[in-house]
């Protein structure tokens, strides 16, 4: 079950940005991760995959500090994440999206992703006080880079309209957008395309890519495999807690262990419709 | 010693007045989420139907116990229909608002109707204790106890056991979707209400026989129903009865043991106390993110 | 104007509701009583009742409101001591008397308010009265219960204190909340002690819950309750058997008017009290108001004017006999700004079999 | 079986579906394509009445049930399997599937009908006195479509079903629209997995911005250039 | 059209006493001004934090003690034999004494408390309220407990060329009263509008998601706790030197529930909320007062805050904004109703 040793040959380049050291999460009488081990290097778009109930979500939880991990550590930038608490984690730069869609439902759109940006815009105790014109620049700098966002993803026409009363495909690009707004130097994606038609996911992918090209590391957890397969440089499998695969998308595709447990007869298929996907 | 064990018997039947309190709250409150600020009133209520049935009516102690409580059911069914249903969808402070509200006018109206004189409701019950060796206990008491214990035993079982209660659960736990099981929604949340109201009702009905019957017995009794329900865990019956139980303890000890002036800070330090250790109160339920 | 107003300031609603009511009601008898004798100085007298609440911050803003808008020259009230305090810097902002029917803390007259007159006994005054009858109960060591609050607790310290200097022994001193329905912890601590007598201040509705208690827990103690407050008959019909052997010290005997100091007056009372169709058990309560509007009356006459500084000045030459002995103003407090206290007779009443008897003392 | 003519409903200020008219025969798979915010859902949820009809009328088998509410559609045998889940999430499983046959609940069947869903998802089976909010993403998804088949449903309205679910359960779930469909239960499924669902329907609509822009059979959608530019990502 | 609410409010009251001279109206302004700071400072955690406190009459009545018994002097003995005497100084150095000790009171209470949220945050708040109260009332030696603690001197203001003045007429409370509840909405509005305000919201309406973005909770809501206390023991100093006397009965749940009424009722997480709603539910009483009896004042008084809920769920000032947002181009208004379905709401998953 460990196959991780090929990683550092993979990536010369890549310095490890996060690494999962030996986590495991137990509910009660349940293990949801077991002894989970793996690296994500600096600029790397890593795909994290596996039956339902794998523990993916779990481990989301536990990089980002929503849950403190029963065993094991998470590294991330070489700094233990053990004691530091979700808000810090994502100060440091590792950012997260929610498998279930989580948005500011009573806020306008334009109004979460200024949530998001809360960071911005500090402006000194007297000018929070009275409306002075630095504060009101200030200001105007934070919805300029709202308007920014809300472009990049596409809902700049929507900005007006409470979040809550968007589709759900459009919610989960409003979570998108929000992640971003941290400016994070690492993203975490718990299934950015469900609710999203092929074409949509295209789009998607196209966005990914820009965001990775602005040098921010991704880690995806995905159903989609023609766009996890597409879009990964390398694969990470679990199932029931544990890793049984990792590597790139051509051999997790071939791994008779990834495709009895997770890709089914789709794994044929995988092979037949990537090239119009690239 | 003789005085320790007489406070254990004083707590456990405390507590299971506490617990009936806290039961009728706990499926409002915890289940429903309506921060009821007529719990208090609804009981006042209860302990006034048992004086009009018993004395005005001159009905039997034991018939007039079920008027009281049906009464209650009534008047639950009531204010659900007529103040909250129209709020269904606005938020948990707004029906709190219209709660406060709906109880101003239920205690100002008993002091109007009845005025601010306390009221006895006779008991069938003699008047001499059961002693027990160097403990005593009276006979009203004791069967307070019993009916509390039922009432809680058949709330437990209608919430966890039937087919009522679990279309309750779905209900509050999303109504929308238990809409589309088939549940006629509009009426458990009537029906929710009542049980609950019935509930302090019966608490009134049971404790003013005990106690006396004035305009403003619900106020103190409301204060500690909403510390036992969280103490308890939301919506939990079973955490209501214990909390019901911790907190009599906590209060018969301290003043017993501690100061008296400090008797109602007791339970409340118990529950500081609780709830910085386990936040979630006693008997969390699991929840998870992301 | 061709009236005398006197603003009343009563909880009516809230937590004293019951209380202020009776006051009140004792105070429209007394009222009606006066006009339709003519009167006060040739003028009708007329109440402005107001409720206060049971909230300090309401009894100040109505005593406000009495002398502000409704001008009325002398008020009575609050029932309560806090609620009592909490009108007193109103009365020297704008200098007007009022007459205390209830309240029992000690501060009320003692802080140097001259514009407060008192015909309640403050615990000390009731604690001196209760000397001789402490000595002949033959008293050894005494608990106390009392409620938490100005009145309880000033109980405790007065009766203590006096308790002491006669030598018998004072051991704990329990509390209850106001609102407080269950003390079987108190009580069973009580139990437990050696004491001979527990001495309980407390309203009538937790007086009847007591006894109703501490007969559930078997505690068969000399129980003796201060404050006047104690409304034997209500008790008597809702605590039963429970209330049997308790004693009580009253102020007013509505039991056998021809032993109280004014029998004509008392009987008077009783009579329109019943008349008006109100429980006769109220009428221990009510016979507050009865005789405070009486003497703001006397007042006004004694002081021969219908403004403030005149009725002040008539209540220090108040002299008449109310339901529970004279009413007379003595100076109370610092010098020069002396409040006026008068000191009503004390009583001691036992229930036996459910009846109502005078302890008779033989002195 | 189901006939939806001229179906105006919104949201608020918003109309979220524009007149819309469309027909589900019995025993078929309909296919309702479109994009985000197309109204999809808004019109499964008109269907079974959690949304208001503004204007319009759906007629099932022939009998109006524009104003229905959403119990009196189950007890006509139209179960709604909403989008996101909505499992209750402080039930068990177990009990949310006696949910799912809340309206016939003294039905001796009801042992075979938990039979049959644990056996389709054998997780569930496993996690059966679990709270439905812990489980993950997928298999709440399994326990939703397993609560709407509890009712014995003659029509079924699927609204994204294999969101979340693993490809392995996304070919399984498939699978099984199509048994149920076989042994003559009528579906109207809203996918996202465009490709999928053309596959296996017997008709499809495509909604664009709250109206029906196009209809035919799935080959038919498949092979049109526009549905393939927008929805199939080729 | 509702932010020239406060601006409005502030003009017209800066002249009602030019025009009004019954003490008695006066006086219920004050009283009212006081209730209206209180609620604007809970409004700070209920309205734009969405924490629901309880006991917010604990930080109100130690304002006042804190105050009074500054002002006063105390001497109490402490265990282990220490003794501690205060003299008893200017009310002055009590109002400021009682806004930092009640603010750090906020400060503690956020810390521990806001481990715990929603109801169970209720429970904690009403808890610290009620031991605060049994403190009061026992702590004889200190707080003369239901004694009470009188003659409390009024509050003393230091006025350049004329030295020392003691703030004896309703007037001068008055313009004080307005001068503090100014104060205080000008903190609450910039706090709110800034990088801070927008951390309260996102924690209010989904916390697991407002942590993933880096918002501190703790930090954020204790901030919020910290400047409500302090605002509410302000308004305890206040109280305490105008009413000159106080006893256990100031940490009253009913203040408390007063407060919520005119929080919700006004529109919670809105500026102007608490005042209009402060307002109305302050002067209800004195209007109601002389047209009915007792009983049926409270009755009434009831029936008038259900109606208003009734016809404006979300609060008055939230009704008017969107009666304002109708008038203008249909385009613009997407209204406030809440939608029937949301897709994003249901379920256990914050
Ligand atoms: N709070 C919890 N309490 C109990 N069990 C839990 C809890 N959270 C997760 N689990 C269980 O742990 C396992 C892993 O869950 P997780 O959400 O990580 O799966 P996942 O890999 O994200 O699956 P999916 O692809 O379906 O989202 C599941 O079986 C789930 O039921
Ligand atoms: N609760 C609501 N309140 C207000 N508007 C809503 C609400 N729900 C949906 N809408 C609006 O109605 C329109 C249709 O939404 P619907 O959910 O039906 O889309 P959909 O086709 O199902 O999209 P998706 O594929 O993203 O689920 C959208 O513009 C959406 O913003
Ligand atoms: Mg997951
Ligand atoms: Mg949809």
């Amino acid at each position: 079950m460990s196959t991780r040793e090929s990683t550092p040959m993979s990536h010369p380049s890549g310095t490890a940005i996060l690494s999962v050291e030996h986590v495991g999460m137990r509910f009660g009488g349940l293990t949801a991760i077991a002894d989970l081990h793996f690296d994500v290097h600096e600029g790397e778009i890593v795909s994290l995959i596996g039956p339902n109930g794998a523990g993916k979500t779990t481990a989301f939880n536990i990089m980002t500090g929503f849950l403190k991990p029963t065993q094991g550590r998470v590294l991330f930038r070489g700094q233990d994440l053990s004691k530091t608490r979700p808000n810090e984690i994502a100060r440091l730069g590792l950012a997260r999206t929610f498998q279930r869609t989580s948005v500011f439902a009573d806020d306008t759109v334009r109004d979460n992703v200024l949530i998001g940006l809360h960071r911005h815009g500090e402006v000194a105790l007297l000018d929070r006080l009275f409306p002075t014109p630095r504060g009101r620049r200030a200001e105007a700098a934070v919805r300029e880079r709202a308007d920014a966002i809300l472009d990049l993803v596409g809902l700049a026409a929507r900005a007006d309209e409470k979040a809550g009363s968007l589709s759900y495909g459009e919610q989960r690009l409003v979570g998108f957008a929000l992640a971003l707004a941290v400016e994070p130097k690492m993203l975490l994606l718990d299934e950015p395309v469900s609710g999203m038609n092929a074409s949509e996911t295209q789009g998607f992918v196209r966005l990914i890519r820009k965001v990775r090209d602005a040098g921010v590391t991704i880690l995806l957890v995905e159903h989609d495999m023609p766009m996890v397969m597409v879009v990964s440089d390398r694969i990470v499998c679990l199932n029931y807690g544990r890793l049984i695969a990792e590597g790139p998308p051509a051999a997790i595709r071939a791994d008779p262990k990834v495709i009895e447990a997770y890709l089914g007869k789709s794994a044929a298929k995988l092979e037949h419709k990537e090239p119009s996907h690239a | 010693m003789d005085q320790l064990l007489q406070h254990i018997l004083n707590a456990l039947v405390l507590g299971g007045t506490y617990a009936l309190l806290g039961i009728g709250l706990t499926l409002i409150f915890g289940i429903m989420n309506v921060v009821n600020f007529t719990h208090g009133a609804l009981y006042t209520f209860g302990g006034y139907a048992m004086y009009l049935a018993a004395v005005a009516l001159g009905l039997n102690f034991f018939v007039a116990l079920p008027v009281a409580l049906v009464a209650g059911l009534l008047l639950g069914a009531f204010i659900e229909f007529t103040l909250l249903r129209p709020l269904r969808r606005s938020d948990i402070d707004t029906t709190m608002l219209v709660m406060i509200g709906a109880g101003i006018i239920m205690q100002s109206g008993t002091l109007w109707i009845f005025g601010g004189v306390a009221k006895a409701v006779p008991t069938p019950f003699p008047a001499q204790p059961l002693v027990i060796g160097p403990v005593s206990l009276s006979y009203v008491n004791l069967f307070v106890l019993a009916a509390a214990i039922a009432l809680i035993a058949i709330t437990y079982f209608t919430i966890n056991g039937t087919r009522l209660g679990r279309a309750m659960r779905a209900t509050f736990q999303d109504h929308d979707t238990a809409a589309l099981m088939g549940v006629n929604v509009s009426l458990i949340y009537t029906a929710t209400f009542a049980i609950g109201s019935a509930l302090a009702a019966a608490a009134g009905a049971l404790l003013g026989p005990v106690y006396v019957v004035t305009p403003q017995m619900g106020e103190l009794a409301a204060v500690k129903a909403f510390a036992i329900v969280i103490l308890g865990g939301l919506g939990s019956i079973s955490g209501a009865t214990i909390g019901g139980f911790i907190l009599a303890f906590a209060e018969e000890l301290g003043a017993g043991y501690i100061s008296s002036g400090y008797r109602d800070a007791m339970g409340f330090l118990i529950i500081i106390a609780v709830l910085l250790v386990k936040p979630t109160g006693l008997f969390a339920r699991a929840e998870r993110i992301g | 104007a061709d009236t005398i107003k006197i603003g009343v300031n009563e909880p009516l609603t809230g937590a004293f509701a019951a209380s202020g009511t009776y006051v009140v009601n004792g105070a429209k008898i007394a009222a009606d009583e006066i006009n339709a004798k003519g009167g006060v100085l040739g003028k009708k007298i007329e109440l402005v009742i107001e409720d206060n609440k049971s909230n300090p911050t309401e009894a100040a803003s109505v005593a406000e409101k009495l002398i502000t808008s409704d001008k009325v020259p002398v008020l009575m009230g609050s029932w309560g001591s806090s609620l009592t305090l909490a009108t007193m810097p109103k009365l020297e902002e704008y200098q007007v008397p009022m007459l205390v029917e209830t309240s029992s803390s000690g501060k009320i007259t003692t802080s140097g308010n001259p514009f407060i007159f008192r015909i309640s006994p403050p615990s000390s005054v009731e604690a001196d009265a209760f000397e001789p009858i402490a000595k002949k109960l033959g008293l050894k060591k005494v608990d106390f219960l009392v409620i938490n609050n100005d009145w309880g607790r000033g109980a405790a310290a007065d009766f203590s204190k006096m308790l002491k200097a006669n030598g018998v022994e004072v051991g704990l001193t329990e509390t209850m909340d106001q609102s407080a329905q269950d003390m079987s912890a108190q009580l069973s601590k009580l139990k437990a002690s050696d004491a001979d007598t527990i001495m309980v201040t407390s309203a009538v509705d937790q007086l009847t819950l007591l006894f109703k208690q501490m007969a559930a827990l078997g505690l068969k103690k000399r129980v003796i309750t201060t404050g006047g407050s104690q409304n034997p008959d209500q008790i008597i019909a809702q605590a039963g058997a429970a209330a049997d052997n308790t004693m009580h010290l009253t102020t007013f005997l509505p039991w056998w008017p021809e032993k109280t100091p004014n029998p004509e007056a008392t009987a008077y009372f009783l009579g329109e009290w019943k008349k008006r169709g109100f429980e006769f058990a109220g009428a221990t309560e009510s016979f507050r108001g009865y005789d405070g509007i009486r003497s703001v009356a006397a007042a006004i006459a004694a002081g021969g004017g219908t403004d403030p500084a005149s009725i002040q000045k008539g209540f220090w030459k108040v002299d008449i006999v109310g339901l529970n002995g004279p009413i007379k103003f003595a100076k109370s407090g610092p010098a020069g700004k002396e409040s006026g206290q008068s000191k009503p007779n004390v009583y001691l009443i036992e229930i036996t079999d459910g009846k109502v008897k005078q302890v008779q003392l033989g002195g | 079986m189901l006939e939806i003519s001229d179906l105006v409903c919104g949201y608020g200020q918003v109309a979220a579906l524009k007149g819309i008219s469309l027909t589900v025969g019995q025993g078929q798979l309909v296919a309702l394509v479109g994009a985000n915010g197309a109204g999809k859902s808004t019109t499964l949820r008109s269907i079974s009445g959690l949304v208001p009809a503004r204007a319009g009328a759906i007629r099932l088998e022939g009998d109006d049930v524009t104003r229905a509410g959403p119990q009196r559609m189950l007890r006509l045998g139209v179960a709604h399997c909403p989008e996101g889940r909505r499992v209750f999430p402080h039930m068990s499983v177990a009990d949310n599937l006696a949910m799912g046959a809340y309206l016939r609940p003294s039905d001796a069947a009801l042992r075979d009908d938990y039979a049959r869903i644990y056996a389709i998802f054998p997780r569930l089976a496993e996690r059966r006195a679990q709270m439905a909010g812990t489980l993950s993403g997928g298999e709440q998804q399994m326990l939703a479509i397993g609560r709407a088949l509890m009712s014995r449903p003659r029509l079924v309205l699927f609204d994204e079903p294999s969101l979340g679910l693993a490809p392995n359960i996304v070919e399984q779930m498939f699978a099984i629209i199509g048994s149920i469909r076989d042994a003559g239960t009528t579906v109207l499924l809203v996918e996202q997995n465009a490709f999928a669902a053309l596959e296996l329907c017997d008709y499809a609509y495509l909604l664009e911005a709250g109206r029906i822009v196009k209809s035919g059979t799935g080959a038919e959608l498949i092979d049109d250039p526009h549905v393939r530019a927008a929805y199939l990502g080729s | 059209m509702t932010r020239f609410i406060a601006p409005l409010f502030l003009v017209v009251f800066a002249l009602v006493p030019l025009g009004l001279k019954d003490p008695y109206l006066l006086n219920a302004l004050i009283i009212t001004g006081i209730l209206t700071i209180c609620a604007m400072s809970l409004n700070l955690l209920l309205g734009f934090t969405g924490q629901l406190s309880l006991g917010h009459v604990a930080f109100f009545g130690i304002g006042a003690y804190v105050s009074a018994l500054t002002a006063l002097g105390f001497d109490v003995s402490l265990p282990l034999g220490l003794r501690i005497t205060h003299e008893g100084g200017s009310p002055l150095l009590g109002f400021v004494l009682a806004v930092g000790l009640t603010g750090l009171c906020g400060y503690l209470i956020g810390r521990l408390s806001f481990r715990v949220r929603g109801a169970y945050f209720v429970i904690v708040t009403i808890s610290f309220a009620e031991v605060v109260r049994l403190v009061a009332l026992n702590w004889v030696e200190l707080t003369q407990g239901p004694l009470a603690l009188t003659a409390i001197p009024n509050m003393v203001l230091p006025v350049p060329g004329l030295g020392d003045v003691a703030l004896r007429s309703k007037m001068q409370n008055y313009y004080l009263v307005l001068a503090v509840a100014a104060v205080s909405y000008l903190i609450i509005a910039r706090l709110v509008a800034s990088r801070f305000g927008r951390a309260m919201r996102g924690l209010k309406e989904n916390e697991s998601l407002a942590l993933s973005l880096g918002i501190n909770a703790t930090r954020t809501l204790t901030v919020a706790a910290t400047v409500s206390a302090a605002m509410a023991g302000a308004a305890g100093s206040l109280y305490a030197h105008y009413i000159r006397i106080i006893d256990p009965d100031v940490f009253l749940f009913s203040y408390t529930v007063t407060m919520v009424i005119m929080v919700v009722s006004g529109g919670k997480g809105t500026l102007a909320g608490p005042l209009v709603g402060g307002i109305l539910f302050g002067l209800l009483p004195v209007a109601l007062r002389p047209v009915m009896a007792p009983e049926a004042q409270w009755i009434v008084y009831g029936a008038i805050l259900i109606a208003i809920l009734f016809l404006m769920p979300r609060g008055i000032v939230p009704a008017l904004e969107s009666l304002a947002l109708r008038r203008r181009p249909a385009a613009e208004t997407k209204s406030a109703a809440k939608g029937a379905a949301k897709p994003a709401e249901a379920g256990a998953n914050p």
